[in-house]
């Protein structure tokens, strides 16, 4: 197991260092003169000249990276063009709050969608199966943007029952501890707090979690009617064993493991995906703070937000990876 | 099933027919059975067959303005009601199909076919080959789709074109493993072990062999990527680095009339419906294609 | 038959399908007595694994579905028993191993929890005596390193220890009937061997009545004392395995038999039966076997012949006087 | 005796399993250990063995779809591991090769016509009408109609696909078949019609056959010698009369004691082996045979026997007979 850990992660070194010359190549690929791309075409030549220097784009690019890698690895992400600030102090809060509302919608998406999976095998062809199905197919083919839009409009707008915007109420303040609110407000205490911090969570979570509860249902759907028709579980069947116990014992273990590659692989898409729903609604984690980074041109902060983005995707999938073993003991011996 | 020597004889009359066709008959077969699928491809060339007679059903063109009768709830004259400058929700939605059906078709085919050429060759020459192709695609798989197609568009600035190519870069990979796996499962048949034992040669037994039995997968993806691109162009046109106002992509309307959402929510509503109908189209026809495709469910 | 434990009368199970109904078994009638080896022999698409999973009433529903007769265990019948009887009597009473020894093991569970959940659902046992029992079960069946084993995995074990835990788990509450569909058919001859030496002697030891269903005659000559012979869903013949094999009555058995490669002399040709295995439902009228029998009659390929005889059965006009 | 057709001295497939951090090569399976003999023309070779003993390899590096790891192959005089990727092309035309699976060995896209033809359009015989008549003849040639060449290999019946295969290889005229397992996946009856096929086709043609199976009485029924491989390694190689008579090896002796006989009235006393065949990553010292050898002495888990001949002519490895 530790030695399959070990290959794993050595094997993910030419990964990140793609990636890194992926983020680094993306300021250089932009057509023409860089500095005078972010500036606008109003800069003096004088502030192009400065920026250049700022962006070291004035040496060869070989040393340009060089210099990004040793940044990236002496925790230095650069400095935001637009309010000079490093962005390795600014992006923790945005990136908490992509967290917090990233495992909110996953923790919903793998309960809702499991167990929808589950019931569609179970029930195969039933009225039950069709209608979960159909939702499902529906939820895959959804634009969150646009549930958003409609979630805001009926539950803030029609029905004034949750906030549609940001993290807190707008009088209200959180002293931030962890940055993630659900936490910090159970640790000061305060648990109307928490009560709010928890309705402003639940329409952004849930315009986030559509996609993977679809993806997880189906998954599990195809997965389980597989494991079913599966010898080891006639054998399970031949030994009198009742199909509650079979299906939730038994292949649910099975199943398990392609329905955890969707898992990490959807955790992973979901803090990209966050930045449709993050611009909706207002929140302040880390797709907005690249979307807003992109609006004013701010290369750097778009490059370590990416960056950052793609290195905890990349950690999800690994975590994945070693949790096969756990499952499977096959794996061990590979 | 057991198949005895007298009862598999075919009658004479289908018999006369190219093998082409018997095997497009065949497909239709199993094709037809499946009623979601046939929803599907019905769902798809509905929105086609709109995309291609555009002037000839809209009823008023894109850019009609009328500020008198801006914001109008859907009546006789405006089906789906007008927006905010006064021009006709369905003409715009109508439209808007060339453009989702665009970047949805073009984008997958540029996937397949650098995918399919790179898959090819890092599946059937393994090795070097193999090793360098491989960990470009994770290189870019390690990037979550949307963000990747952010970062090139962020690159190359917003447009529509250049939306579509974004897509069709994040997809590459996707292909690309999956004509990889593809090629590697079909080597180690036993049918490429007897092409070889009668002599054949590596390219003939890639064009013969190995890519008419990798077909089948690559389109089922296609179809089903496609959905997921005109899902994904119309995120982007949302977040302003797709198509541009006035340019009537539905992400990008949906964008241009979210303020409106309190007064005039039909200004939201039906192109939100059109993406997913035509999201749902192609995601029907796509399963159903792998049902009626796949050889696993072949007896 | 007072001492038959299981006896099938009758038995009737379709498929339905796209195409419409398809008969795997289509009437058959035999049964098993109390401790004896039953063998059950047929080529593929015969019908005799349709007709064991119909007795465990583990046929995939749908497209399977027992359309007739009756299956009597103990004189009840359980060919439409309610899925909470039938649950009691599976792995209890009648037990069942597979032919693929590879895949009918879970693979993420232990030998030991799997071996021992039939007991811990049939059987109240206290924890401790329950590895116990596990134990004993693996000695049983021949296993070496007995207490390790229960903690290893399927993976770990070899095709042969594999099928060695099936029967563990398939003897674990002592069934009055143990279903064999093709034991040892993906084995290796040598191991063939050892597996079928341990059912003789689990048969010998524990009477439990086994149902060996198999294709290869050779293995039914060895171990089995009675035999059923299957073609196209129905039983051909059937009797004693000396009169099979020495005064074989049906054609079809018959050809079977000589169209074997013997292992002790050398034959310029082989026989052969012509043809093959018509798909079910294929044949409308008369004899199945008509369209490649050898002696056929015209009166063959119209009318049908019954099922007659004493102690040997058989399904053929041959052996009629009226013919 | 003229020279043997085809002559195989020393085959050895090695193969590495990588492992550990570095990609190491931690293990390597001796898949086929140093296999030799040679089979002249007309006859008919059985190669017999449990699954894993390396049979399939053999064969399948007699006729260079494997490369072998060391060893020389013969093939009418001249060694084939030494020609050039094209002239071993060509080569391929003398030596055919029938498959185990009848389902997986024809490609599910191509019609049976095709699949005939192919081996035609390879070697370039022919134009395409020609090729088109020869296609007919073969087919009518292993029992099937010319018609059939227009359908899809699905249409067809386990034993129908297998002649199908069968016509493949005969379509370029080859000298040597290696038939790898061709009626395993067949029921008896259809099983000896593919067997009576390859036995007419053989004196038909003139034709030289490797026969692989696991199948004991199969084997005998078609070989003229027949091999036993047992761990990568031949134990004894003789005239299949002499080996099923009086087999020699304990280990060919148990295998055909095991075979279950179809005769209720013959119950002879089976040698039943302890345990299982080991893995061929870790075989035994000495003799490979040794830790399940019912007569086995103390030399044999020290040296390993070498193929010998015995008194009567025959192949034996075994330190019985030293």
């Amino acid at each position: 197991m530790l030695s399959y850990s070990i290959k794993r992660l050595l094997m993910l070194i030419p990964v990140l260092i793609g990636m890194t010359l992926i983020v680094f190549g993306i300021i250089h690929a932009i057509p023409g003169n860089p500095a005078q791309t972010i500036l606008g075409t109003k800069a003096t030549p004088e502030a192009i000249h400065n920026l250049n220097q700022a962006l070291g784009l004035d040496q060869p690019w070989y040393i340009q990276y060089f210099t990004y890698l040793k940044n990236i690895f002496s925790g230095n992400l650069g400095t935001s063009i637009q309010d000079n600030m490093p962005i390795a102090r600014e992006i923790w809060p945005h990136l908490a709050a992509t967290i917090e509302l990233s495992f909110v919608a996953m923790v919903i998406a793998v309960v809702v969608g499991i167990n929808a999976g589950i019931i569609s095998a179970w029930k195969q062809n039933s009225a039950l199966d069709y209608s979960a199905m159909i939702l499902a197919l529906i939820g895959v083919s959804m634009p969150i943007f646009w549930l958003g839009l409609l979630e805001q409009w009926l539950f803030s707008v029609k029905l004034n029952w949750l906030p549609s915007i940001g993290r807190l109420d707008i009088v209200s303040t959180v002293r931030p501890i962890t940055n993630l609110y659900l936490i910090d407000t159970l640790i000061e205490g305060q648990f109307s707090q928490f009560w709010m911090v928890v309705r402003h969570l639940i329409l952004p979570a849930i315009a986030l979690a559509t996609i993977p509860t679809a993806i997880i249902a189906r998954m599990t759907r195809s997965s389980m009617l597989e494991v079913l028709k599966s010898d080891y579980i006639r054998t399970t069947k031949a030994k009198g064993e009742r199909m509650g116990l079979i299906v939730y014992k038994y292949a649910l273990k099975n199943a398990f493991i392609p329905i955890l590659t969707v898992i990490g692989l959807q955790t992973g898409l979901m803090l990209g995906g966050a930045i449709l729903t993050e611009t909706i609604f207002g929140w302040p984690g880390i797709g907005l703070y690249v979307y807003n980074a992109i609006q004013y041109r701010d290369y750097p902060v778009i490059q370590s937000g990416i960056l950052v983005i793609a290195f905890l995707f990349v950690m999800v999938n690994f975590v994945t990876d070693l949790l096969y073993g756990l499952i499977d003991p096959r794996i061990k011996y590979r | 099933m057991p198949q005895s020597e007298q009862n598999t004889a075919v009658q004479p009359a289908e018999e006369e027919k190219g093998p082409f066709v018997r095997n497009l008959l065949e497909f239709w077969k199993s094709f037809r059975k499946n009623k979601p699928a046939i929803v599907g491809a019905v769902i798809v060339l509905f929105f086609i067959l709109m995309a291609a007679f555009a002037g000839f059903i809209a009823p008023q063109g894109i850019n009609d303005q009328n500020i008198n009768i801006r914001l109008q709830p859907p009546s006789a004259s405006h089906w789906l009601g007008t927006d905010d400058f006064g021009r006709d929700i369905l003409s715009r939605i109508i439209y808007g199909s060339r453009l989702s059906l665009r970047v949805g078709f073009f984008a997958v085919i540029g996937s397949i076919i650098v995918g399919t050429l790179l898959g090819v060759a890092a599946g059937y020459f393994g090795k070097f080959i193999d090793t360098v192709i491989s960990r470009f695609f994770d290189i870019l798989l390690a990037f979550p789709s949307i963000l990747l197609s952010i970062a090139i568009v962020a690159v190359l600035g917003p447009s529509l074109n250049n939306a579509l190519v974004a897509i069709a870069i994040v997809n590459v990979p996707v292909f690309g493993r999956l004509v990889r796996a593809r090629v590697l499962t079909v080597k180690e048949e036993e049918y490429i072990m007897a092409a070889r034992s009668i002599g054949m040669g590596n390219t003939r037994i890639i064009f013969n062999h190995i890519l008419p039995n990798s077909f089948a997968p690559i389109i089922v993806q296609g179809t089903l990527n496609i959905a997921t691109a005109i899902l994904d162009a119309a995120g982007l046109g949302f977040l302003g680095m797709g198509a541009q106002p006035p340019q009537p992509e539905w992400g990008t309307m949906l964008s241009s009339s979210r303020q409106y959402i309190t007064n005039a929510p039909w200004t939201v509503l039906f192109p939100g419906l059109a993406i997913i109908l035509v999201v749902v189209g192609f995601n029907l026809m796509g399963d159903g294609l792998r049902d009626a495709l796949d050889p696993r469910m072949k007896n | 038959m007072a001492d038959s434990i299981l006896e099938v009368k009758d038995l009737r199970t379709s498929f339905f399908t796209d195409d419409g109904e398809v008969p795997a078994v289509d009437g058959i009638t035999f049964s098993v007595k109390e401790g004896e080896i039953l063998g059950l022999v047929g080529e593929s698409g015969c019908g005799k694994s349709v007709t064991s999973l119909s007795i465990m009433g583990l046929l995939p529903s749908p497209p399977g579905k027992i359309v007739g007769g009756q299956i009597l265990y103990k004189g009840e019948d359980i060919s439409h028993a309610k899925e909470s009887r039938m649950r009691k009597l599976r792995g209890n009473d009648i037990a069942m191993i597979f032919q693929e020894p590879m895949t009918s093991l879970n693979p993420v569970f232990t030998i030991g929890e799997q071996l021992t959940e039939a007991i811990r659902l049939h059987k109240k046992m206290p924890k401790k005596d329950l590895e116990a029992r596990a134990v004993d079960l693996l000695k049983m069946v021949g296993l070496p390193r007995a207490r390790e084993l229960l903690k290893e995995y399927p993976h770990e074990l070899s095709g042969g220890m594999r099928q060695r835990v099936m029967i563990a788990i398939a003897m674990s509450c002592d069934p009055k009937v143990l279903i064999a569909d093709e034991p040892t058919t993906a084995l290796d001859v040598t191991i063939q061997a050892q597996i079928l030496d341990l059912m003789a002697k689990l048969n010998r030891e524990t009477h439990t009545a086994i149902i060996l269903i198999t294709h290869d005659l050779g293995v039914v000559a060895q171990v089995c004392k009675r035999v059923v012979v299957m073609y196209a869903g129905k039983v051909v013949e059937q009797g004693d395995v000396r009169d099979i094999f020495n005064h074989p009555e049906h054609p079809y058995t018959e050809g079977l038999i000589r169209s074997i490669p013997d292992l002790f002399s050398k034959k310029d040709t082989l026989y052969t039966i012509k043809g093959s295995v018509p798909k079910p439902g294929s044949i409308k009228k008369g004899c199945l076997f008509a369209p490649r029998c050898p002696y056929v009659m015209d009166k063959c390929r119209t009318a049908e012949p019954e099922l007659t005889g004493d102690r040997h059965k058989s399904r053929c006009f041959l052996h009629r006087e009226d013919a | 005796m003229s020279e043997p057709l085809l002559k195989v001295e020393g085959l050895k497939k090695y193969f590495p399993i990588k492992g550990g951090l570095l990609g190491k090569v931690s293990e390597t399976v001796r898949a086929v250990d140093g296999v030799s003999f040679s089979v002249n023309e007309g006859e008919t070779l059985g190669i017999v063995g449990e699954s894993g003993c390396g049979k399939s390899t053999t064969g399948r590096m007699a006729m260079r779809l494997i490369e072998p790891t060391a060893g020389k192959v013969f093939f009418e005089g001249k060694d084939i591991l030494n020609l050039s990727k094209s002239e071993m092309r060509r080569t391929r035309k003398d030596i055919q090769m029938i498959f185990q699976d009848p389902f997986a060995s024809l490609n599910p896209r191509q019609t049976v016509g095709r699949i005939i033809e192919e081996p035609m359009i390879v070697h370039h015989m022919g134009n395409s009408s020609e090729r088109r008549k020869r296609v007919d003849e073969l087919l009518e040639l292993v029992g099937l109609s010319a018609y059939y060449a227009k359908r899809y290999p699905h249409q067809f019946s386990g034993g129908q696909r297998q002649r199908i295969g069968i016509a493949r290889a005969l379509a370029v005229r080859p000298k040597l078949i290696i038939a790898d397992e061709p009626v395993s996946a067949l029921d008896v009856s259809v099983q000896s019609q593919v067997l009576n096929l390859l036995q007419d086709l053989q004196k038909r043609f003139n034709l030289t056959y490797i026969f692989i199976a696991h199948d004991l009485s199969v084997v005998r029924h078609i070989s003229n010698r027949v091999a036993v491989m047992y761990l990568g390694k031949i134990v004894e190689i003789s005239d299949s009369e002499r080996l099923y008579d009086h087999p020699e090896h304990p280990y060919t002796k148990a295998l055909l004691s095991a075979v279950p006989i179809p005769d209720p009235d013959n119950k002879t006393n089976r040698i039943i082996l302890k345990g299982d065949v080991p893995s061929p990553a870790h075989p035994p010292a000495g003799c490979p045979f040794h830790d399940r050898c019912p007569v086995a002495m103390d030399i044999c888990a020290k040296e390993v026997p070498v193929l010998k001949k015995t008194e009567d002519g025959r192949l034996v490895s075994c330190h019985l007979y030293d």
